[in-house]
């Protein structure tokens, strides 16, 4: 049973794209539920190993534009160019083969699954063996087990997650799940990594942890992130180019300084009347 | 070709060239269809009110009228047996809530849907040591309930309507209104439709939970026994009676599991839809009997379409 | 001190990937095996075969195909018994057309009928979820059942509408049939039942087994980290289906010697279900020990009264028994939710650390 | 709480551990009879009078006489509830110490019928089972005096025809039947009559699950207008068939049922409405006869019998049924301690016993029986004995015997039963088979 069809997970990510190359472009998507407009043709990119921060106001359709890129929902209008190549229309599963991981504002880990078992879902796309070798667990099968251990044991230790390795992720506290969350998004070997909150109910300290693993991430293994996050300071420290949004709509996009002293931006977040 | 004539157009012809017939089963799948309806009844205000898929509804009919006919024997006259055995199904309720729901509360749903499996095990064995394996006759007449049957000769032909099957349908007619009135219009009522909505929300206003559960659970032991009483006087009383119970679950897949409206209109399609299908197809076609099945898969083409069932809200998936 | 790990250390990932990483538990498991293969076999006379062993081993083989299904992979199934219906009558018709095929190549080709009806079966849980679903396997229950009374074929034209089994003899063995000796039939049994066990173990702890248990506890999520909802839900169903199937044939085939169509109706899907959750969703043990409580059960309490040589009529038993059984799983469900096999998990930790309190 | 219960959860699984070990022995005067039976389920409004009339015949002859030659009769019930996998527990269970096994459905002596070959123990099934178990060559271990389906069958076929089968041709004739290997069994022979003799029949079936809402059948019979109704009904199908009949104004004296669908109490549901309904059976009840008079002086009246008196079951077909039964068992019994001169005849004496039974007139009087059972007799290659039957019609308030005795048609049943005989052993072979038996 192979979930996934990909000629080589590892290698063939067809056609790498250079640093500072586009690596996604979103070309007025439009979005609408019933007639209730989520998003309104929204245009921006994200390039290869930048931060890019998507942020705006409660209800400004951030959550729906990650959505809309993961591919869990299809846009009404507009394009969707990832590596070059348009698509309208994919499962999430799909989009995951192309190279998109993500993680959720309300932690969306496996409740009954331990920490490692976790983060080995993340690899399930790159395990090809099948229930053949799987049922006799020996061979190539125990031999693939081991090989994504290894990774996966390598992504334990940058989280500094080894202490919960077994334990179940419901038991864990929140700050804990959520890394474990970053855990198995990394564990995806993604080209864009989507992170939505991640540090929403965090403390100071668990806060200044995750800024870590996130910069870590982005330096070390050169991963494209794309993230939302409502701490204002975190997003300005973190990121290369933040986008604006409010009301569905695209308000501002620039480098951190210059939308910080953007006045629709500033009317955003104080509630400025439209 | 004949095989196609035989499906998509002899059915048909026969429905018009014998419309008395026809008139009468679909009266038949109308009676029927009324039973279901209430049993699906049941269900739908405990899931609502509780999130409990109770599978013990069938056995809970069982239990009612054998209560009712149990008193009768005992000496107890039918017009008091009723109040008694309503008082018995309270005591019942209140049992279950205590023992059972309280223990198990914030459990996943399928937990709860095995305990009334539990609960139908131990009523099907403590049933039958109180009140004996043999079929009962349902006392009609002492509860005044008409027996006689109108026959109407239209057509040429005839068409034959047992009072006590009309009775049945007013009786559900009426008890369905009660309940209406009571969930629309009483403080109480009211309660159960807010837990129904959110939890949280209802017990910020003040309700007690168990007070709910027992008071929905009662009401599901009064349909329970409405139901015993007009499905009794129609083939007896016995424990064979449960697996009606089963015939609720497709009314429910129908009409949603929360829909009151959803369980009246699900069941009276069911009830006719099933009896046509077995009369003017399944009998000639298929061998009959196919009412064991055609309510589950016909509830199953309609759910691949609207997954939600036809009175359920439409679920939007989001993360 | 007897079920200590401390200093049992891992040097490699073979060795913690290895069955039982602790030591006692292999001790244990091979102690059971002994029992199985060696002790029941010199003790056990007729009865103990035929009303306990053979059975329990059966019932939770197909408790074990639904524990796939909805233990790991979360989708309720009302269904099982019609499934073991289904693997059953396969197994009949192969036989009865193919009178020279071994009996263990029948069994295992009917689980892949079985595995078929259970992916067609499956293909609403797609569209439909929770308790939904579980009606919807209803319609596959009771649609199958009918479907066995009704098609001659199934049974060759029997004018009884039920199936027997005739003699099997297999490398110089009676394994099937009227003739075949308890012994014969529960060396079978356990064969087969261990082989599959083996499987079903090294299946759900792979990668397999992770994408159900992904699906199970939140199937969005699944599909957003790569999982192919269908894939997953329809191989669950496919598998689950085939051990099903597997247990069917054996049920029959191994066991009870003939059947007609209501031997598979509703009370046997639940049955299974009650061993399943007893035993403890998302376990393999725990099917074991669900179906030796709910097999032996009924059996010990049927002798009770003649051991405390109590007066007591046998309906009366029975009807005790019914009632017994039902309030088992209510307090079963309060007491313990996650079913024996936590329960044992509970007592292992407790020994792990005895005799230290925590 | 939890604490607690969990401790009393593993000391219950102890003590049902101890507890397996035991097993209940019996004493060397006493004969083992067990009965599957069925007092619990869907069937046991029919199941519960027939095994109150087995086990009175026997306490009776336990208290009158302390048994049978001195030995007591050991009756014994094991609860099938009709469900089969139960039934095969139970002869399962029962099998080490038993004389007989009585399997009480016609599912589990199918079950049953190819263990005892091996097993060596007598199946008996009065008036039930498979009907080729007449043919005693092939079913050694099989007895269903004192008639079989087939034989039923015919016996109706020439009651509602005056005798002569060819009155039925192009007439429709319609067989309610449960959807059941019980309910099956007749039809291979009504569709080789229906073929020989030019009358149309028409099956129906009814699920167990549809037993008590019989409307789709009934109106299937409204719509195919038949000449006449015959019904193999059980447990609550019968009392569904005749209120449904009442109600779509079906004639009742064209309806038919086999002896099971004779059970007073569902004849009660109706009352005045099923008067002309008609029952074809073995036996007709007596309540005066010597041999009931003594059931009710030793074991009714001492308050020892499990009937239900408000309701008259000391009365009832069934309930007397079920005395005639456990007679044909005991007679075998006798049969065989006379020939072996054994006090407690093994299984397989007890078998000799049931292929040498003579119930005719005088022994039926010497038992106080007279004119309570059709007079019949075995051999080792005729394990029915085609007594025949009566016919019973229901006048309002009981069953009352409205003919003379029928007999079967047995030149046409015998073929179809050697040849369906000869059909089962050979898809179940290696069938032994008894060469001894030269008759």
């Amino acid at each position: 049973m192979n979930v996934q069809v990909r000629s080589d997970p590892f290698t063939a990510r067809d056609g790498e794209i250079a640093k500072g190359g586009v690596l996604l472009d979103v070309r007025n998507v439009s979005l609408s539920f019933g007639g209730v407009k989520a998003v309104t043709d929204i245009s921006f990119d994200v390039l290869q190993g930048e931060i890019r921060a998507i942020i705006g106001p409660n209800g400004a359709g951030k959550t729906s534009m990650l959505n809309v890129i993961n591919g869990f929902y299809t846009p009404q209008l507009g394009t969707i160019i990832f590596r070059g190549k348009e698509r309208r229309s994919m499962k999430p599963h799909e989009a995951v083969g192309q190279g998109i991981a993500r993680t959720f504002q309300n932690v969306a880990l496996f409740k009954g699954m331990s920490t490692l078992d976790n983060i080995m879902t993340g690899r399930s796309v790159m395990m090809r063996r099948n229930i053949g070798w799987q049922m006799l667990w020996h061979g190539p099968a125990l031999a693939e087990e081991i090989e994504h251990r290894r990774a996966v044991e390598e992504i334990i230790d940058f989280l500094e997650i080894q202490h919960i390795r077994r334990t179940p992720v419901g038991k864990l506290p929140y700050g804990l799940q959520k890394r474990v969350e970053l855990g198995r998004a990394l564990a995806m070997e993604p080209s864009l990594l989507l992170l939505d909150e991640p540090m929403a109910g965090m403390n100071l300290e668990e806060k200044e942890d995750m800024s870590r693993f996130i910069l870590d991430v982005n330096q070390q293994r050169g991963t494209t992130i794309a993230l939302i996050e409502h701490d204002m300071g975190v997003v300005m420290d973190l990121s290369d180019r933040v986008v604006v949004l409010d009301y569905g709509k695209k308000i501002a996009d620039g480098v951190p300084d210059v939308v910080k002293a953007d006045q629709n931006v500033i009317d955003a977040y104080l509630g400025v009347p439209h | 070709m004949e095989i196609l004539y035989d499906i998509l157009v002899k059915p048909f012809v026969d429905m018009v060239a014998a419309p008395d017939f026809f008139l009468q089963v679909v009266w038949e799948g109308l009676v029927s269809g009324v039973l279901y309806a209430l049993i699906a009844l049941g269900f739908v205000l405990i899931y609502k009110s509780s999130r409990i898929f109770n599978f013990a509804q069938g056995i809970m009919v069982v239990f009612a009228a054998l209560t009712l006919v149990g008193l009768y024997e005992k000496g107890v006259p039918a017009l008091l047996a009723v109040p008694l055995t309503l008082a018995v199904m309270y005591l019942l309720a209140m049992t279950i809530e205590r023992v059972v729901l309280r223990p198990l509360v914030n459990q996943p749903d399928i937990i709860l849907f095995m305990a009334t499996i539990g609960i139908t095990m131990f009523l099907i064995g403590f049933g039958e040591i109180i009140f004996g394996g043999e079929n009962k006759v349902m006392i009609t007449e002492q509860l005044m309930i008409p027996t006689g049957s109108y026959i109407f000769e239209p057509f040429g032909g005839f068409v034959s309507i047992e009072q006590k099957d009309l009775t049945a349908v007013v009786g559900a007619v009426v008890l369905v209104g009660v309940l209406l009135l009571f969930l629309n219009r009483s403080k109480m009522g009211r309660a159960i439709r807010a837990l129904g909505d959110d939890h949280q929300a209802a017990l910020s206003v003040g309700i007690s939970l168990s007070t709910i559960w027992v008071l929905v659970w009662f009401i599901a032991g009064v349909i329970a026994l409405a139901t015993g009483i007009v499905w009794g006087a129609r083939a007896g009383v016995s424990f064979a009676l449960e697996v009606i119970a089963y015939k609720a679950l497709p009314v429910l897949m129908l009409g949603g599991l929360e829909s009151v409206l959803g369980a009246i209109v699900g069941g009276l399609a069911i009830g006719i839809l099933e009896k046509l299908f077995e009369i003017y197809w399944g009998q000639p076609l298929l061998g009959g009997n196919t009412e064991t099945w055609f309510a589950f898969v016909f509830a199953l083409i309609v759910l691949l379409f609207r997954p939600q069932g036809l009175f359920g809200e439409r679920i939007i998936e989001r993360v | 001190m007897l079920y200590r790990t401390a200093g049992q250390f891992k040097t490699s990932y073979e060795a913690d990937f290895a069955l039982f990483p602790v030591k006692q538990d292999s001790i244990l498991l091979a102690a059971v095996l002994v029992l199985a293969f060696v002790v029941f076999p010199l003790t056990a006379n007729e009865f103990a075969f035929r009303a306990l062993l053979i059975p329990v081993l059966i019932y939770a083989l197909a408790a074990l195909g639904l524990n796939i299904l909805t233990g790991y992979a979360g989708q309720l199934s009302l269904g099982t018994g019609a499934f073991m219906g289904v693997g059953a009558y396969a197994c009949y018709k192969l036989i009865t057309i193919f009178p020279e095929m071994n009996l263990l190549v029948a069994i295992a080709l009917s689980g892949f009928f079985s595995a078929a009806v259970g992916v067609a079966f499956g293909l609403p849980s797609l569209r439909i979820k929770g308790f939904y679903l579980a009606i919807a396997t209803l319609a596959a229950q009771f649609f199958l059942v009918w479907l066995f009374e009704k098609w001659a074929w199934l049974y060759n034209y029997n004018a009884s509408g039920a199936i027997q089994v005739p003699n099997i003899d297999m490398f110089g063995f009676t394994v099937a049939g009227p003739r075949a000796p308890a012994i014969t039939q529960y060396y079978f049994v356990l064969i087969v039942v261990s082989i599959v066990t083996f499987f079903a173990i090294n299946v759900t702890r792979g990668r397999i087994g992770r994408i159900w248990k992904s699906v199970r506890d939140m199937d969005i999520a699944a599909e957003l980290v790569g999982i192919n909802l269908m894939k997953a839900k329809l191989s669950a169903f496919f598998v689950s289906s085939y051990v099903v199937g597997v247990a069917g044939a054996l049920f029959v085939f191994a066991w009870r010697g003939a059947a007609e169509p209501n031997l598979f109706d509703i009370p046997l899907s639940f049955r299974v279900l009650f061993i399943a959750i007893i035993g403890g969703l998302g376990s393999i043990l725990g099917n074991f020990l669900g179906a030796i409580l709910i097999v032996a059960l009924p059996v010990v309490l049927g002798f009770l009264p003649d051991v405390f040589g109590v007066p007591i009529s046998s309906s009366a038993v029975e009807h005790l028994n019914v009632m017994i059984i039902g309030a088992l799983i209510v307090t079963f469900l309060i007491v313990e939710p996650h079913g024996l096999a936590r329960f044992w998990a509970v007592i292992r930790e407790k020994l792990i650390i005895w005799p230290f309190p925590h | 709480m939890k604490t607690l219960l969990k401790n009393a959860l593993m000391a219950g699984a102890l003590a049902a551990g101890t507890a397996f070990a035991a097993q209940a022995a019996m004493a060397q005067d006493s004969i083992y009879l067990p009965n599957l039976s069925y007092r619990t389920g869907p069937f046991a409004s029919t199941g519960i009078p027939l095994m109150n009339g087995q086990r009175d015949y026997m306490m009776m002859l336990n208290e009158r006489d302390g048994g049978v030659n001195g030995v007591k009769l050991g009756y014994d019930e094991c609860e099938t509830g009709y469900n089969t996998e139960k039934g095969v527990e139970c002869y399962e269970k029962t099998k080490a110490d038993a004389a007989i096994t009585q399997p009480w459905s016609t599912g589990i002596t199918l079950q049953v019928l190819p263990k005892t070959n091996v097993d060596k123990i007598p199946v008996l099934a009065p008036g039930y089972g498979f009907s080729p178990m007449a043919d005693g060559k092939t079913f050694q271990w099989a007895f269903n005096p004192p008639a079989s389906y087939w034989d039923g069958a015919s016996m109706i076929l020439k009651a509602i025809s005056d005798g002569n089968l060819d009155n039925l041709e192009g007439k429709k004739i319609a067989l309610l039947h449960l959807d059941h290997p019980y309910g099956k069994e007749p039809i291979p022979l009504f569709e080789a009559m229906a073929e020989k003799h030019g009358f149309t029949f028409l099956p129906i079936p009814v699920g167990l699950k549809e037993m008590q809402n019989q409307s789709a059948q009934w109106l299937q019979i409204r719509r195919e207008r038949p000449d006449f109704v015959l019904m193999w009904g059980w447990g609550a199908m019968n009392a569904g068939a005749i209120t449904e009949a009442a109600k779509t104004r079906y004639p009742m004296d064209q309806f038919i049922g086999i002896w099971w669908s004779s059970l007073d109490s569902d004849l009660k549901l109706v009352g005045e409405e099923g008067k002309g309904y008609r029952a074809i059976s073995w036996n007709v009840p007596n309540s005066d006869s010597p041999v009931m008079q003594d059931i009710k002086k030793y074991v009714v009246d001492p308050g020892k019998s499990l009937i239900n008196q408000g309701e008259g079951e000391f009365d009832w077909v069934f309930y007397q049924r079920g005395v005639m039964i456990s007679m044909m068992l005991v007679e075998g019994i006798k049969a065989a301690q006379e020939e072996f001169d054994a006090k407690v005849p093994t299984p397989e004496q007890v078998r000799w016993g049931l292929e040498n039974l003579n119930i005719d007139e005088a022994k039926l009087e010497e038992l106080g029986m007279t004119g309570m059972l059709v007079p019949f007799k075995t051999s080792c290659a005729d394990h029915t004995g085609h007594g025949g039957g009566w016919m019973l019609e229901w006048n309002g308030s009981k069953f009352e015997k409205v003919s003379d005795l029928i007999t079967p048609d047995r030149e046409a049943i015998a073929p179809l039963e050697a040849e369906k005989a000869k059909e089962y052993a050979e898809a179940n072979a290696p069938w032994p088979v008894n060469d001894e038996c030269k008759m």
